[in-house]
This record gives structure tokens, sequence and C-alpha cells, in this order.
């Protein structure tokens, strides 16, 4: 409570926290509000420019691009959000085992983390994607596996960090022992931070999943989603320019407000780096 | 002094730490933050130690409650090794047990500098203070609860702020709440670590008060670790002081202050800049910095720095002994200097 | 205070930071003057506002904080300046700072620039002031390092930082700010962060110097023994506002403030022999943010009357050259 | 110093090592006969049986591993399913050719990020800064696909100013390097920007204008040669998003480089193209970060003089 009161100060996060509310009420509800059927096709329609049966205008199918957006708005929620999950699960299991138990278990796991973050999110998802293939489990898997270094990071820092803190030396002074220190100490100081990173993260995956498909490595039309509807407009940019515009105005709003929402949610639980800022 | 009223014995304690470096994490180096440390503390008394930062005196505490391993050494500690046992047997807290080191954990407790990072930001004063009775199974819930609250009040806090968090209180009552969680298990001995120096002048006063009152009240032993001289002197029975890992001198406090034997001890005392413009003190300016732990001078740690220093300083490490009643000091010369005390006026 | 004209004369001064949670009145009303070649102890706990009132003497008061009222008077060779009215980033602060008046601050481990070696930090200063050459310079930051007892001098021009250890850290500062042979240093807490025995070094290394370059100091600290062995002048701040003002002896031997008073009786001392009870000041140090009628120290104060929960005591004349805040001394209105 | 470059170059041994670890075992994780994949799915099952041969898939696993790592060893990564040619020998020109892109992009970046990063944080909170902080946040929330769209169509179709793709004049360099180069600019300038403002509030600072230093040289001088280490960083990290920026943009413009041969690999089941971009892309990862990495231990002194 103490958090919404403290949040709805920062106006910007506010406005754009509650634009991503309504985007992913799109999403969830995206089965009864599209006002047509997004597989639908009709030759007669083909590239119809916008109007008032088609507002957004229709594609190289004749399919209503607005309901393709809405529908595709579903698939990156879902896809973007198990991602996230996984990223986080992983990341947090690995990043606080790693920082609790120290010596070679964290060597190891910090070598290898370091080597993945070398590495360009971009490029990890499509090698993940070329071993389990474009699937949505295939790209749920790459997106979050490409994530779950930066989880892993966090976790660990965190981990260490409080290890130090004198009121674990307390209690172990007063006899407890690792599962107690874990459960009572670091594991609730590894919340907020993760729940920034976590929000921080969501447009990446955004912006990530929609590149897959643009590059065709993500999830396979029929099914809509930016990216690959981008891809697909591109092909007809001179004759129909309007296809982009649908996809790629939702994307970038919802980027936009995700990110934004990162940002206010980063400063209502860190007040401290807003001083800095 | 009656061998039978010592609570705490410790004999040849070492704590050296490895420096790693590069990419295997070989050993270059160790620092010898405890390099062979022998006191003993009685019961109901203050043992305070004293030292510049980095000569070991935290290291010693937290090794004597076994937070750090110790390296090599006997802590020999009046405590019980069971739960029905009475504690009047000595057991080597060095090489305790597991389970023996969390039952000794009911006597032996802290209190830490940093008022701040001793608390979690998470949890309200009564969880704080009541944890070790959580840790230790010991008692219901409602009976700890009711306990949290007696200590409170001990501490000087009000029952009601059991249920508010750290970061509503200022430095001095957040000391309070640590020195409330480092008495929930009723502990023999209490280690204070520089429980004062972070706090403002006029508070540290308050809490110097209060960690007396309790002493008296729950009859406690402190080893009061510090780098204020006149807070220890005010506090202590008997001090210690500490250089580069090594106990240099040890004494009742009367004593080491207005009769110090080592050279050390006499220029840290008129080091101390004292509240008063017409007290002129002649210091003893000691030259350059405390070597590096990690690559102490050879014979006598101190001859680098000291004005007394004679070959055999630089050749061979004075031994600890006694030089008098109680008092103890490892330093060739003290036999023939002649060092300048602090007056009593 | 001595005669003839003053080197700094603050007057009324106020320093508010504006946050999200408030305004803090850091400094809320303050007065004092520095004479040439003098010593000013500033006293006061952590908060009182002591550190505040130092950068505003250096003109580096940086939003959320601002200067709210009051001005300071230093006196030129040919004029008198308000450094409340110049632009904190302009011209005429800038010749000021570093040669007028320098500073050197509590930490010496980071208020030196990590990446620049010792001597051209040192250098800097010079030729951003001095009028010389670079190679001119470079001399006399090597003569300065030796001045400040750096043992030497040639090879530790060439050292970072992160080579020294804390005590030639703060000797390095101390070098720095001696470059321009300011009329007033500045000292924010510079011993706070060392070991007793380095601290006695850099006592004595600062005492030597302000008798060498004929310097005042401003020397701020939390530690009575260190005023005590330093200053010729003292005032005692205690939330935002000054309470007493005193040469040293009179302030350590008849204060007059009972915050002053319970100070003195509240630290241990080595010069004191036998277990007494150390008589503690009761309650907690005031919060910038409250804003409280009255004087703020009524709260804990064992003398506090009607009178000095209603008003706000100024700082008056108890003595000769003794003044406080404390409507025990002085006459009812 | 020197130590550190010895360790750093020991550890790309490893690093190169599990690579080619991780080809090989590309073989065996994706579902199927790899010595089907590699013939194509129609053909004859003897020129399956001799590639299955040639691979050595019948026999144990460490000889295959064995032989693989060798033959990766003396340059040989197989040759492509469809072009029959070796992999070498597709990959190298390729190489070449996103090299151009990603380094004028990255250049284009670090000039644009470090000048209004600086600017930013001089004039930090003022209505310069926030302008520079929301032009950037717009910046970063557009992808490379919506930008490059964008552009084609206003500047190559609509004005008809500059080729839609390909890269054979330096007009077609314009385009792909700054739609590249602006989204790195974007995500760069915000970080430049709170390195800047994080130095500025150092302790030094203070002693610096306590000096009587001007702004100029307290954010120029004392400040930026701080802010230079986590930047320097950055920008190692900005060349490696770059480059994986560059595999969408050279897509997106036809760009006929390294990205576009792994996509079209992928697509195409070409294993062997797949697994030599992979192997190379990693190569220059891991050399982006070596430099990165020895760049920093040089500007830093407590690292260079340690």
């Amino acid at each position: 409570m103490d958090f919404l009161r403290r949040y709805r100060r920062d106006k910007v996060g506010a406005y754009f926290g509650a634009i991503l509310l309504l985007l992913y009420g799109v999403a969830l509800t995206a089965q009864w509000i599209t006002p047509a059927d997004p597989m639908a096709i009709n030759l007669n329609e083909v590239f119809a420019p916008p109007s008032w049966r088609h507002w957004l205008g229709a594609d190289q199918f004749g399919r209503d691009i607005l309901s393709r957006v809405i529908l595709a708005t579903q698939v990156t929620v879902k896809i973007t959000s198990a991602a996230c999950i996984f990223a986080v699960l992983t990341g947090v299991t690995i990043g606080m085992f790693a920082g609790y138990r120290g010596g070679w278990v964290e060597s190891a796991a910090m070598r290898a983390t370091d080597m993945l973050l070398i590495f360009p999110i971009i490029m990890l998802a499509i090698v993940v994607v070329v071993v389990a293939g474009p699937t949505e489990t295939g790209v749920i898997i790459a997106l979050g596996l490409a994530q779950a270094p930066q989880f892993i990071r966090i976790a660990r820092g965190v981990t260490l960090s409080v290890k130090e803190e004198l009121y674990v030396e307390a209690a172990i002074a007063a006899g407890a022992g690792r599962a107690h220190i874990l459960a009572h100490h670091i594991w609730p100081n590894i919340s907020t931070p993760i729940i920034v990173q976590a929000t921080l993260t969501l447009p990446v995956l955004v912006l990530n999943a929609s590149a897959l498909s643009y590059l065709g490595l993500g999830v396979q039309p029929p099914t809509p989603e930016w990216g690959q509807m981008l891809n697909e407009a591109k092909d007809h940019l001179i004759t129909a320019p309007h296809l982009i515009v649908g996809p790629a105005a939702a994307l970038v709003v919802f980027v936009l407000s995700a990110n934004l929402v990162g940002d206010a949610v980063q400063e209502t639980l860190n007040p401290k780096l807003k001083k800095q800022k | 002094m009656n061998a039978d009223d010592t609570l705490l014995d410790v004999r040849r304690l070492r704590k050296y730490f490895p420096v790693r470096k590069g990419a295997l994490q070989r050993r270059v180096a160790q620092i010898k933050a405890v390099d062979g440390v022998d006191l003993t503390i009685q019961y109901r008394e203050t043992l305070g130690l004293v030292g510049e930062s980095g000569c070991g005196k935290t290291t010693t505490g937290r090794t004597i409650l076994r937070l750090i391993e110790p390296t090599e050494g006997s802590i020999l500690f009046r405590g019980r090794t069971s739960d029905r046992d009475d504690g009047e047997a000595m057991i080597d807290v060095a090489t305790a047990t597991p389970a023996q080191v969390k039952l000794l954990r009911r006597d032996m407790q802290i209190i830490f500098q940093d008022p701040y990072s001793s608390l979690n930001p998470r949890m309200t004063i009564g969880e704080i203070a009541g944890e070790p009775l959580k840790i230790q199974g010991l008692m219901t819930r409602s009976e700890r609860e009711a306990l949290v609250l007696d200590l409170l009040r001990a501490v000087g806090l009000s029952p009601d702020h059991a249920r508010r968090y750290p970061h509503e209180f200022s430095g001095g009552q957040r000391q309070r709440i640590g020195i409330a969680r480092a008495l929930a298990l009723r502990p023999q001995l209490v280690v204070a670590d520089e429980p004062v120096s972070a706090l403002d002048v006029s508070i540290q006063a308050q809490v110097i008060n209060l960690l007396q009152d309790l002493q008296e009240q729950f009859g406690l032993t402190y080893l009061f670790i510090a780098h204020d001289l006149s807070v220890v002197k005010h506090i202590s029975n008997r001090v210690a002081v500490m250089y580069l890992g090594k106990i240099v001198e040890l004494a009742a406090t009367a004593e080491l202050f207005g009769n110090p034997k080592h050279p050390y001890s006499e220029a840290l005392m008129s080091a101390v800049p004292v509240a008063d413009p017409d007290f002129k003190a002649q210091r003893i300016l000691l030259q350059g910095d405390m070597p590096s732990p990690m690559n102490p001078p050879t014979g006598c740690h101190f001859h680098p720095r000291c004005r007394y220093a004679q070959d055999i300083c630089r050749a061979e490490a004075p031994v600890y002994r006694a030089v008098g009643d109680s008092h103890f000091v490892s330093c060739h010369r003290a036999d023939e200097l002649s060092l300048r005390g602090l007056r009593s006026s | 205070m001595g005669d003839g004209a003053p080197l700094i004369e603050v007057k009324g001064l106020k320093v508010h930071f504006h946050t999200e949670d408030g305004v803090a009145r850091a400094v809320d009303g303050v007065d004092f003057t520095i004479a040439p070649e003098r010593t000013l102890g500033v006293v006061g706990e952590s908060g009182c506002g002591k550190s505040v009132t130092a950068r505003a003497v250096m003109g580096l008061i940086e939003p959320p904080g601002r200067i709210e009222q009051g001005e300071i008077l230093l006196h030129l060779r040919d004029k008198v300046v308000d450094i409340c009215r110049l632009d904190p980033r302009g011209r005429e602060i800038r010749d000021i700072r570093g040669s007028e008046i320098a500073m050197i601050f509590q930490e010496p481990m980071t208020s030196l620039n990590p990446v620049f070696r010792i001597g051209d930090q040192i250098v800097e200063a010079i030729l951003l002031h001095g009028g010389m050459g670079r190679s001119q310079a470079h001399e006399r930051a090597i003569e300065l390092l030796d001045a400040v007892g750096i043992p030497m001098p040639r090879q530790r021009f060439e050292s970072f930082p992160h080579q020294l250890s804390g005590g030639m850290r703060q000797r390095a500062m101390i070098a720095m700010a001696m470059s321009c042979n300011p009329r007033l240093l500045i000292a924010d807490e510079p011993t706070t962060a060392l070991d007793v025995t380095i601290q006695a070094q850099v006592i004595d290394l600062m005492n030597a110097l302000r008798r060498d370059f004929n310097t005042a100091i401003m020397f701020i600290t939390h530690d009575l023994g260190v005023i005590a062995g330093m200053a010729d002048d003292v005032v005692v701040m205690y939330s935002g506002k000054i309470v007493e003002s005193a040469p040293v002896r009179e302030i350590f031997h008849n204060p007059k403030h009972p915050y002053t008073q319970g100070l003195m009786n509240s630290i241990p001392s080595l010069a004191v022999w036998g277990a007494r009870r150390l008589k503690a000041i009761d309650g907690v140090v005031p919060s910038p943010f409250a804003h409280q009628q009255g004087c703020r120290f009524a709260p804990r104060c064992s003398h506090a009357m009607e009178v000095c929960r209603a008003r706000s005591p100024e700082l008056l004349e108890a003595a000769p050259g003794h003044s406080a805040a404390c409507f025990l001394h002085q006459a009812a209105p | 110093m020197t130590k550190l470059i010895v360790a750093r170059l020991l550890f790309m041994g490893p690093a190169a090592l599990l690579i080619v670890t991780f080809l090989f075992a590309l073989f065996h994780l994706i579902p199927g006969d790899p010595a089907v994949m590699l013939a194509g799915d129609n053909a004859p099952r003897a020129v399956v049986d001799s590639i299955r041969q040639a691979y050595g898939f019948d026999q144990p696993l460490h000889v295959q591993y064995w032989r693989y790592v060798t033959k990766v060893l003396q340059g040989d990564l197989g040759i492509s399913n469809y072009t029959r040619d070796p992999v070498i020998d597709s990959v190298f020109p390729r190489i070449v050719n996103t090299a151009q892109l990603a380094i004028l992009s990255m250049l284009f970046a670090m000039t644009v990020s470090l000048l209004l990063g600086c600017i930013s944080a001089m004039y930090w909170n003022r209505p310069l800064d926030k302008i520079v902080t929301v032009v950037s946040l717009l910046g970063i929330c557009t992808p490379v696909f919506v930008s490059g769209l964008l552009a084609i169509y206003f500047f190559s179709i609509y004005l008809g100013w500059l080729p839609i793709s390909g890269m054979s004049s330096w007009r077609h360099f314009i385009l792909p390097v700054i739609t590249l180069g602006a989204l790195q600019a974007a995500m760069l300038t915000r970080m430049v920007r709170s390195c800047m403002v994080d130095a500025l509030g150092k302790d030094y600072i203070t002693t610096a204008r306590a000096k009587g230093a001007s702004e100029f040289l307290v954010v120029f001088k004392h400040a930026l040669r701080n802010a230079l280490l986590p930047i320097i960083t950055l920008f190692g990290l900005g060349l490696g998003h770059t480059l994986g920026g560059s595999v969408v943009t050279e897509t997106i413009f036809n760009w006929p480089g390294l990205g576009r041969l792994m996509v079209n690999s992928i697509l195409t089941r070409d294993l062997p193209i797949t697994q030599g971009a992979i192997f190379f892309f990693s190569m220059i990862f891991i050399l982006v970060n070596l430099v990165v990495d020895l760049i920093y231990a040089w500007v830093d002194p407590r690292i260079r003089y340690d």
C-alpha cells in the first residue's frame, strides 16, 4: 500500500502505468475484443487502407490489422511474462546459491555468467532458438536464458552484500544456520532488487521477442506477432506503407510504457537512486 | 586473582587470513591479523582491548566468539557443553563441535559498532530482539514476546517500539536495540566491538552508562573493544593494548595508564587530545604509519616507530611476560625504561 | 576576538535544503567572525550544520541546498565581497577559492581524485591561481610536499592517491590547500577518519603550518579534545544554530550554555581519574526537518523554563567576549 | 600489467575450446540424425551413410569430438549443405562487411553519446538535460526494425534520396549506420549521463571546485576522466550490442554481412554455416571483451600501477 502511495507521486510513471495496465487488459481479453477474426483471409480486401471497417487497414491476405495487433499483444505478453518468470527463477536460484555457498561453486557459476554476458542478448536467444527450434517454448526459453545472467548477478550481489551485514553476523552469533539466514535475512532483501530488475527487463524482453520474430525465428505464422507483421509489411512498403503503422505503434508504446514504469518502480523502491539522478 | 574466577582463557590465539590473487586464486601471502594473543577475562569484569585500526582487535573479538575460525590456539570458556550442563567445566571454543558452538552461543554474545548495518531493515524491533531466542528454539512465541518487552524496557526503550522498524530510530536508539538482542539469551560474556564509536558525543555517554547498568543488573562480563582510550579507561577494569596482531601490554586500568611499560602504550596515551586547553601534554609523536600485517617488521613489531629501539629490538621478538602484579608486557627494555604515564591529579 | 579588521564575517546565515521529505534547516541563523591568523574551532554533533556552514563560506552550496538569508563578508585587501551574492560557478568566487580560502575534508580517501598523480593535483591548484609556469609550479609542489612532511617528495609527486596511506593523503590534501598561501583554511573534520597517533601527527603539522603561513583556520570537529589543543576561539553549534561562542579557555573553564556544559560532562577524559558516572544528555538530537518553537535544546535541557519553549534565544554577550544563546544568561524580557 | 595481459590471453584458449565444444554439441542437441541433416532431407541413403562415416557419427562420442576439434583448429568448419563450398570461404568476406557496419555505427554512437551524456550531466535537471533524456528514451524504445523501416520509407521511397538496400556505394552506408548507431547512441547516452552524474557527486569534485577550478575543468577533466572507466566498459558492451543489432539491421537493409548469413542459414537449416557464423561471432565478442579489459586496466591507475 505504501508502495502504491509513493508510486503515484511520480506522475509520468502513473500515466504510463495506466497505459501499460490497459495493454495488459487488452492482452488478457484479446479473444473477445478483436473487431474481426485475426486469421480470416479475405482476398477482396487485400491491402485495404484504413477505414471504419478496418481501422488500421488490412494486410496482404485481407486480414484485419487491428485484430492482428490485438492478438499479437496477447502473444507478446504471454511469451515475455513466461520468459521473465523463467529468468527470475533460474537466476535467483543460481545466484543465491552461488553467493551463499562461495568457493569454487561460485567461481564456476560466475565465470559462466561472465562468458554469457559478453554475448549480446539477441545472439544468445538466436543460438538457443537454433537448438530448441522456433516454437513458442523455444522462444520463451531463449529469451529467459538470455536474461538469466542479469538476475544471477543481482541475486549473487545482494547475497554477498547481505552476507557481510552485521545483522547476519548477529544471527550467526546467536547460533543460526544456513537455512535461517537464507530464509530470514537474504531472501527478503533479494526481492526488491529482483522486482526492480524484472520490471526493467520487461521492455528488453519485448524488444527481443519481436526482433526474433522479425528475423523469422520467433513465433511462426499465421500466429501474429508485431515483429513478424513488420517483416511482412516490409515487402509491401511501396504499395501499402500503412501496414507498418499498427504493429510499430503498438510495439513502441508498449516498450515505452514498460520502460517508464520500470524507472518509476526503481525510483519508488530505491529512493537513494533518485537523489543521484 | 583466583583461577576459578576465570571465565575466558585465550592462549596463543592466531588468525591468519590468506591473500589470494589471480585466476587460480593462489595464496600469495597471509595477513597475520591475530598473531599469538594470550588473555584471560574474569567473571563480571570489563577487559578493554585498545589499538589502532588494523591492529587485529576486532578479529580477536570475532575469533573468540568463533565467528571467525581461529588458525591456531585455544579459547577456553566456562560454558555449557550440553543442554543440561550447568557450565562449570572449561570448554575449548576453538575445537568445539557445531552443536556445542550453538549451545555456547547462549553464553557469549556480541554488540556491534555500526548501529545501521547491524539491524535488518525488514524486521521489526521486536523480531530483531527476539531473533536469538527463535534461533535457539527457546520458549514459545508468547513467552518470547513477553521477554522481548522486558528487554526493551531494560535497555531504555518503550515496549510499544516493538512493532516499529529500525529506520524510525536514531543511532543511539538503534544501539540500544542491538544491546537488547545481545542480552536476549542472558549471556555470560558480551564482546562489545566499538559499541559507541559510531555515535554522537552526547549519545555516547548514554550508551556507556547503559552498558554499565546492565553489567550490574545481569552480572555481565565484557570484552570491550575500542580505539578511544578515554572510553576504555572509563569503562574497563583491566586494559590490553594491541599492536599489529599482538598484545603489547596488559594491566589493571590504573596501573596501565599511570605506569605504562610499553613505549607504544606511552605514545598512544600522549597522542590522545585532552579536552582542556591548559593541559599541555608532551606529545610523543610516532613517526610513520603502522606497517602492514602482511609483512610485519622483524624482531619487535613496533621497533621502526619506537624511539627507544636498540639492536636487540630489531633482531629478536620480545617475550610477553609479567613485570609486576598482573602487569604483562612485551618489550625487551620494559625493566630499564621509565615511561611517562598519566599522572593522577 | 582580535583587534582590527576581521577576515570573515558571517551574519544571519541560513542554508536550507529543499528535499522531497521537506525542508531541512541545516543552518538556521548563524553569526560569527574569524580574525586574521586566528583559529576558530567549530564544535557540534553530526547534523548540527557545521559542515554546511563551512561549505557556504566556500560558496559550495549546491541544490537542493540554498542560501536563504544572510551574508558572508570576506575582507580582501582592497574590498569586501559578500560570498552569498556571488554566482557559485562564476569567475569571482573561483578566484577566491583556493587562493584566499582553501579547504580540506574529512575523508582523505575520497577527496583526492584517484586517476591523477598527487603532484599533478597540487600543480593544478597552483596553476589556477599562482601566475607561475608549469615547471616552476612543479618545483613548488615538491617543496610543499616536503613542507607537509611527506618523505621523498620527488618520488611521491609521481604517486597516485591509492599508493599512499590515509595520513599521507591528508598531508597531500593539506599541501594542496596551502599551495596558494590562503588567508583562511577551512578544515572539515580533517582528523576524524585517522587513527589517534596519525591524528596527532596531522594536528602537529597544522599547528606548525599556521605559524609558518600566517593562515587563519576554521577547524570543524566533534572532538572537544582536538578543539582544546588547536583553537583560539570556539563556537558551539546545535541544530543549525550557534549556542555559545567564546575564547577557548572561557569555553572549557566557564561554559555557560547547558548544552556546552552537557557535552563537557558527558565525555570521559583521560585527565580524570576515578570511575565517576558520566553525565549523559538525555534524549536525541532533533531532526533538521522538524520545525520546533523556542530553543532547540529545550527538550533535552534540565534547566528549561517556560520561556525556552516559547521563544528562541538570541546569541548575546553574557560576559566580555563570551556569548551564549540561553535565557539563563539573559535578562528576562 | 603484463601479467594481466598474459592472464587475459590465456583465458581466450579455454573460452574458444568451450565454444567449439558447444558447436560440436549442436550436432547432437538438435533433434534428428545429424548425418541426415547435413546431407539434406531427401538425400539418398548412400550419401547419408558416406557423410556419417566422413564425420564419424558412427564412432564413439570422444572420437567424434576429437576429430571435430582438430578440424576446427585447422580452419575446417565443414562445407555448406547448399552451396557445398567450404564454410570458411562463405564466412570470411561477410565478416569484413559486418565489421564495417558495426564499427561505423559504434563510432557514431560513441561520439553522440559522449557529447550528449556530458552536456546532460552538466545541465543536470535543467531543460537541456530533460530534452536529452526524453529523446534518448524514445530512442531506446524504437527497435531497429521500426526505425529502419520508417527511414527506408521516408528517405528511400518517399524522398528517393538514398538506396533501399545493398552496400555498393557510400550512400548505401548512411541509413544502416545511422539507424543502428542511433539506437546505440540512445542507450549509451543514458548510461554516460548516469556515470557522469555519479562522478560529479564524488568528494574529489568538491575538492576540485574548492581549488577554484572552472565548471568546464570540473566536468571535462575531473569527472570525465573518472567516468571514463565505467564508460569504457559500457562502450565495450555497446560494441557487442551493435554486433548483435547488426543481425537485424543486415536483414532490413539486405546487407551482405555475417548476421544475415547466420539467420538465413538457420532458416534453411544449413548447420555448418550456422556453426561457422556462431564461431566467428563468438570469437569477435571475446576479442572485443579482451581489448576492453586491457584498455580499462591501462586507463585505471589503480590497476596499471599495482
